[in-house]
């Protein structure tokens, strides 16, 4: 394994790294369930939690101590190992995959160069995509660890839910894949930098009035990859798995405390994901409209005058650009939330196996028919 | 002293014989397990093992012929724990059991 | 090269380990769990051998796929501990155990005795290849092998008809409406 | 057309015809099926005539048509082409047995309108034409050999084709067992010639023959043509074979025209002229062949003197009629045998026709005492008839004269001929004439003893037809072959016949030895002629007297001749004969082995045997015992041992 680097430095650096990605997408959890209680208080035209600290922003602390301090019980009919490893493997696919995710510019110190993610992996989507695949499996081990009809129903649900919408997911990004030529983030992140322009029957077309941003190519493909993570991340509207009228809480309605706080972490992990996955492909990962990455490295030269301040800037400047099309994202997920209703369980497979499935075949093989004519036939 | 060389140096053999280890595993699996799934689960793994085997040879050998092989075997595989299972489903929806010292005896 | 031989002899362990336990576990369940395990660890050896795509095929297609139909029905089903996990008969197990220990031990002496595989590293190979390049794997696939993917697809449709059918059936195999 | 083309659907239109009746055989319309079969034979007939078109118009030299079609099988160097051979002997077959074919066909119509089994019947007629068709132009004895085997099933199914009949299904069955007897000695007969020669190709066969004549009784050649004739005996009913026949007019009588008249039963006379440079070789077996055809040929008619069904009697004149060819064949007339063969073709087919028009029109009554007089019920048939009669008796200018005055000629005069032959021939002829008067007598002339409820009818035009052109043939199918002294005297008429068979008849040594004719005058050639005319036309006048003025004078005869005619009106009990000393101790026989060895030896060894099987099998069941795990076990401990065993090596 050459990808962890040659020298100490380095190992020890990327090591730092792996661990510090790890806990970012941990931290960011708090914030994010601080931002969807206090968002959906201002979409109901509530205040929500506003007492603790400086616009409630402690609440998370307090909500932390809370959920340590509680009764840690297991159902007495489950199954208590899985019933305890089913919240520890939630956390860990979501981590690994979002790992995957670059999220700046690599950065050059000296003579070594550290990418902005947890790790490099040249078959970056099918990785990612794997990985995260795996949650079925916590779900269906906390469902059936806790020894309760409803929370089996709920696992089998999301489970099958997953399963299905895996497909519509896969098939919506191959026309990415096909288009990029790559499985690679960071390439494909290159390839959509500067205004939008791409050749056609031997003619190279250009505007620069638009970002070369992977929705202008693959609208239909970002509809559905979109739709697809809500229903991958068990999100409103395809919350299914947790329908309270039906099955109580769905897979966690034994789960209390800190367990339950995991699934949450999980959950919002797979927001995460989606949300980077979405800004790589679609939206030019982090990089900056109109603005190259040569253009922000002479602008901190300018400012900076060294070399290795110019490159921290550089990293700096779109590691923000990414987190803002990461929030906005996110934000998305969650304004969708408190905005859509359910759907019933029936018409959720009929949208993921009728609708999406043809609507992602069609555009693979719409893609792959027009990219094979216009680079086939010169005029 | 022992030579270690054995456990320093990796060789495609080292691959060879695990994937040999996996696979006598899966055939123990089949021989002596009882649950029809369990029985399905043994074979996979058997199969896992000689995709194990594929990959080394396509590795060493620098071809990817061997990974070709090895796409194949896991469609044929998913294909058949897909029937595999349904059959499992009607087994179980008519004997209430996937045991199979209740049906092991092929007859109708 | 020890960073290496760890990596393979912990993967080795583990996939061993969680192979043994689909075989030896009696709840069905942990049997499939480990079994999704072993998926993971051979998708990690792998990637050891640098196939990065079969391993993230491996992960997606077993591991995310075919391993959560096999819990799901064992939910399903709901046998918490089995009656009898394994076949009776104490010849005829003693009979199949040594079979299959001579069967092991004869395929890890023929390879041994083989000694065609000991070079360390194909490195010559190795570098010639770019590290996980898919290009060639698809050209192989789409160019060479066409025939047998598109015979694939349709093994797959007639799959997908007739284990729809097969579910469809109530009561068995054998009911009549 | 290419002659390869011409051949093909020559063989195949019969067999096209065959399987079209025959998919459809539960259909009743009998105009459908008479036409489709009649129109296949047809087509057969005008392939044969463009075929024999070809051949004269060719240089005589090369009047040979050999087509092959592919390499049947091949046994190492022993090869067999499906090839065909149209030459002047089978180019003469194929006209007789399609053309004379095409008329029964027609005539088959009309007679056989009011059957059930008419498609079935015209479905078997048509594969008897394609199985005759591939007999006489097959070039090899193996293709002959399967039509051989061909014409026999279809005479076995059309004997017995009103099979619930059980007197009509045994007579079926009799002539199926009397021809395998021949069969088996022609497969024998075959087999020697191929040990001796190594081919079996007719072409090839006449000329490996040897140069000088065999004098050995148990010479190769001898032997295998001696064996070559038994099968004929059988196909031919010839003498100790011939007992089928007389039984086979139980199958419709059209079929007793076309097979047991006109082709069928001549197969034998054709495959001798076939082959005769071989049969000339073996002295011996044309002796053999002389005497058992003119001893046929006085045996059958003394019986056919007495008998009173109207099919017996032209029967047993068939069993004569072929004797006087085998008689013509062996003292080395192949050509009169042919010749004979041909005349007797339509003169007989003519009889036979006209009998199944009598019986139709008697409403299936077929015992002469009961007809008489039929002359003014049925003008054409008994005109037509009359023609019949006169050729086979031998009339001058008729056919049958010619033909029979050849034989008897040769048998005289041919360095393999005796004066006794020619006795026996004229005694035949004196018989044949005296039986026939007597049949025409009884019929047609005279008084009616015709039933009241019967009301005789003359048939219809579908009927007559064939009737009338074979009646014209009877007359003029003679002039073709008029003996040198005749022809001589009338103004130098060539004899075509000897002329287009001559380049296939081998010259028997001693004639060539001698030069033809030294030893023989004209002169002798005419008084003979005189005498066997003279001999018949005796014979007409007596029977006409016994039969038509006298009418009590042929019981008186019987009565006088009581134990001799009591034999002959049995037919010299050959059949019971035949029962007691063969059938009766083969059955005997047969239920013995039965009784004490099969149920003691083989079927005790059978059931030991299913024991230890069983046995065997309830251990090797234990091994088999639908538990897959098991299976499994097996396989991978079979794994283990193969691996063993290569590492060992």
């Amino acid at each position: 394994m050459t990808s962890m680097g040659t020298t100490g430095f380095e190992i020890t650096v990327n090591l730092i790294k792996t661990v510090l990605v790890f806990l970012m997408m941990v931290q960011a959890v708090p914030i994010l369930v601080w931002l969807e209680r206090r968002g959906s208080a201002f979409i109901q035209n509530r205040f929500g939690p506003n007492r603790v600290g400086p616009l409630g922003l402690l609440q998370l602390l307090a909500d932390a101590v809370k959920f340590l301090t509680k009764e840690d019980f297991a159902p007495e009919k489950g199954n208590r190992f899985m019933f305890y490893a089913a919240p520890v493997f939630a956390l860990i696919p979501a981590a690994i995959a979002y790992m995957a995710i670059p999220m700046s510019v690599p950065l050059k110190l000296e003579s070594a160069t550290f990418l902005i993610q947890g790790f490099e992996i040249n078959v970056g989507i099918v990785f990612v995509l794997g990985i995260s695949s795996l949650a079925a499996y916590t779900i269906l081990m906390a469902g059936w660890g806790s020894g309760s009809k409803f929370s089996l129903m709920g696992a089998m649900r999301a489970s099958a839910q997953i399963i299905s919408y895996e497909l519509a997911l896969g098939l919506s990004i191959v026309g990415v894949i096909l288009m990029y030529g790559t499985f690679n983030f960071n390439e494909m992140i290159l390839q959509q930098q500067g205004p939008l322009s791409f050749q056609a029957f031997g003619y190279t077309v250009s505007t620069v009035a638009l970002p070369n941003w992977g929705i202008f190519y693959q609208p239909v493909g970002m509809i559905l990859f979109f739709a697809a993570t809500f229903a991958e991340s068990n999100r409103l509207p395809f919350d299914l798995a947790e329908g309270e009228a039906e099955l109580v809480a769905g897979f966690h309605t034994e789960y209390g405390g800190f367990k339950m706080l995991m699934f949450f972490i999980g959950e919002y992990g797979h927001m995460m994901i989606a949300s980077g996955l979405m800004a790589t492909f679609f939206f030019g990962g982090y990089g900056i409209p109109y603005v190259s990455i040569q253009d922000v490295q002479n602008f901190g030269m300018n400012l900076f005058g060294s070399e290795i301040a110019a490159n921290v800037f550089n990293t700096v400047v779109h590691f923000l650009m990414y987190n803002l099309k990461f929030g906005l994202f996110l934000w998305i997920f969650i304004h969708v939330r408190w905005t859509l209703p359910r759907f019933r369980y029936d018409q959720l497979m009929d949208l993921g196996w009728k609708t999406m499935l043809p609507w992602a075949l069609a555009n693979t093989m719409v893609t792959a028919t027009v990219m094979f004519v216009t680079s086939y036939f010169m005029f | 002293m022992p030579d270690i060389s054995i456990l320093t140096t990796i060789t495609p053999n080292h691959y060879l014989v695990l994937s040999a280890c996996l696979f006598m595993i899966g055939v123990a699996g089949v021989l002596l397990r009882r649950n029809l799934i369990v029985l399905f689960m043994s074979i996979e793994l058997m199969l896992n093992a000689v995709n194990l085997s594929f990959v080394t040879f396509s590795h060493s050998f620098g071809k990817v012929d061997g990974q070709v092989m090895v796409f194949f075997v896991m469609t044929i595989a998913a294909a058949e724990a897909a029937v595999g299972l349904a059959l499992a489903v009607s087994i179980f929806k008519r004997f209430k059991e996937v045991n199979i010292r209740f049906f092991e005896h092929l007859k109708g | 090269m020890t960073a290496d031989a760890f990596l393979f002899w912990f993967l080795a362990a583990l996939t061993i380990v969680s192979a043994l336990s689909v075989v030896l576990m009696t709840n069905p369940i942990y049997s499939a769990l480990s079994l999704a395990m072993t998926m993971v660890s051979v998708a990690a050896i792998f990637v050891t051998l640098q196939a990065y795509f079969l391993a993230g095929v491996q992960i997606i297609v077993y591991a995310g796929a075919v391993m959560v139909l096999f819990v799901m029905v064992l939910m399903l089903f709901d046998l918490k501990h089995e009656l009898q996990a394994f076949t009776r008969g104490r010849f005829s197990g003693a009979f199949k155990i040594a079979s299959i220990g001579s069967l092991a031990g004869l395929l890890v002496g023929a390879m041994y005795t083989a000694n065609v595989l000991t070079v360390p590293e194909a490195a010559s190979v190795a570098n010639t290849t770019p590290k996980g390049a898919i290009t060639p794997l698809a050209e192989e696939l789409f160019l060479r092998n066409v025939f047998g993917f598109e015979a694939l697809g349709v093994l797959l449709l007639v799959i997908a008809v007739g284990t729809v059918a097969l579910s469809r059936s109530k009561g068995g195999t054998h009911a009549r409406h | 057309m290419s002659h390869q083309l011409l051949v093909a659907v020559l063989i195949l239109s019969p067999l096209i015809g065959f399987l079209l009746n025959g998919v459809r055989f539960k259909h009743t319309n009998y105009i459908a099926a008479g036409a489709i079969a009649t129109t296949a034979v047809f087509i057969s007939f005008i392939c044969s005539v463009l075929l024999f078109l070809d051949l004269v118009n060719a240089p005589e030299n090369q009047r040979t048509i050999a087509v092959g079609f592919y390499e049947w099988f091949s046994v190492d160097k022993f090869s067999i082409n499906a090839g065909f051979v149209v030459d002047q002997i089978s180019s003469i077959m194929i006209l007789i047995i399609t053309g004379v074919g095409s008329l029964i066909h027609l005539f088959s119509i009309g007679y056989m309108h009011h059957d059930k089994g008419v498609t079935k019947y015209f479905a078997y007629l048509n594969l008897f034409v394609f199985n005759m068709l591939l007999l006489v132009l097959g070039d090899s004895l193996l293709t002959m050999f399967v039509g051989w085997e061909g014409v026999g099933l279809c005479s076995y199914l059309l004997i017995g084709f009103w099979f619930n009949d059980a007197a009509k299904a045994a007579a079926g069955m009799k002539a199926f067992i009397t021809n395998r007897i021949g069969d088996a000695a022609f497969i024998i007969g075959m087999f020697i010639l191929f040990f001796t020669f190594g081919t079996l190709n007719i072409h090839e066969l006449n000329a490996l023959a040897p140069t000088t004549m065999e004098a050995s009784w148990l010479g190769a050649v001898t032997l295998g043509t001696l064996m070559l004739f038994i099968g004929a005996t059988g196909k031919s009913a010839q003498i100790p074979l011939y007992v089928w026949l007389p039984d086979a007019m139980a199958g419709p009588t059209p079929v007793s025209a076309l097979i047991h008249a006109a082709t069928m039963v001549t197969a034998g006379v054709y495959m001798i002229v076939r082959l005769n440079p071989l049969f000339v070789m073996a002295p011996n077996t044309m002796m053999v062949i002389a005497v058992i055809g003119a001893a046929t040929a006085v045996m059958a008619a003394t019986i056919g003197l007495t008998q009173y069904d109207i099919k017996k009697v032209l029967a047993y004149s068939t069993v004569s009629q072929l004797g006087y060819m085998f008689l013509a064949v062996g003292v080395g007339a192949f050509g009169a045998g042919m010749f004979h063969l041909m005349t007797h073709a339509f003169f007989k087919a003519l009889m036979f026709l006209g009998s199944g028009s009598v019986i139709h029109g008697m409403h299936e009554e077929q015992d002469i005492r009961k007809m008489g007089g039929l002359k003014k019920y049925m003008p054409i048939t008994h005109i037509t008839f009359v023609m019949g009669w006169l050729a086979i008796i031998g009339t001058p200018p008729f056919s049958g004269f010619f033909s029979k005055d050849e034989i008897l000629w040769q048998a005289y005069s041919s360095p393999r001929g005796h004066v006794l032959l020619w006795v026996a021939g004229a005694i035949g002829a004196g018989l044949t004439a005296f039986y026939m008067t007597r049949l025409m007598a009884l019929t047609f002339w005279g008084t009616s003893r015709v039933d009241k409820h019967v009301h005789p009818h003359e048939s219809g035009s579908l009927m007559t037809i064939p009737l009338i052109v074979l009646a014209v043939l009877s007359v003029i199918g003679g002039w073709i072959g008029i003996p040198h002294v005749i022809g001589e005297s009338l103004g130098h008429i060539p004899n075509y016949w000897e002329h287009w068979l001559s380049p296939l008849i081998a010259k028997m040594p001693e004639v060539a030895a001698a030069g033809e004719h030294a030893a023989h005058s004209a002169v002798e050639e005419w008084l003979l002629m005189g005498a066997s005319v003279s001999i018949a036309g005796i014979s007409v006048l007596t029977a006409c007297l016994m039969y038509l003025k006298n009418t009590d004078a042929p019981k008186k005869v019987s009565d006088a001749f009581g134990p001799v005619y009591k034999a002959v009106y049995n037919k010299y009990f050959v059949d019971e004969f035949y029962f007691a000393s063969l059938i009766n101790p083969l059955i005997k026989g047969s239920r013995n082995l039965w009784y004490y060895v099969d149920v003691n030896v083989i079927d005790k060894a059978t059931y030991k045997t299913t024991d230890l099987v069983r046995g065997g099998g309830s251990f090797v069941r234990s091994l088999q015992n639908g538990n897959m795990q098991q299976y499994a076990l097996y396989v991978i401990a079979g794994a283990a041992i193969t691996l063993s065993l290569v590492l060992m090596r």
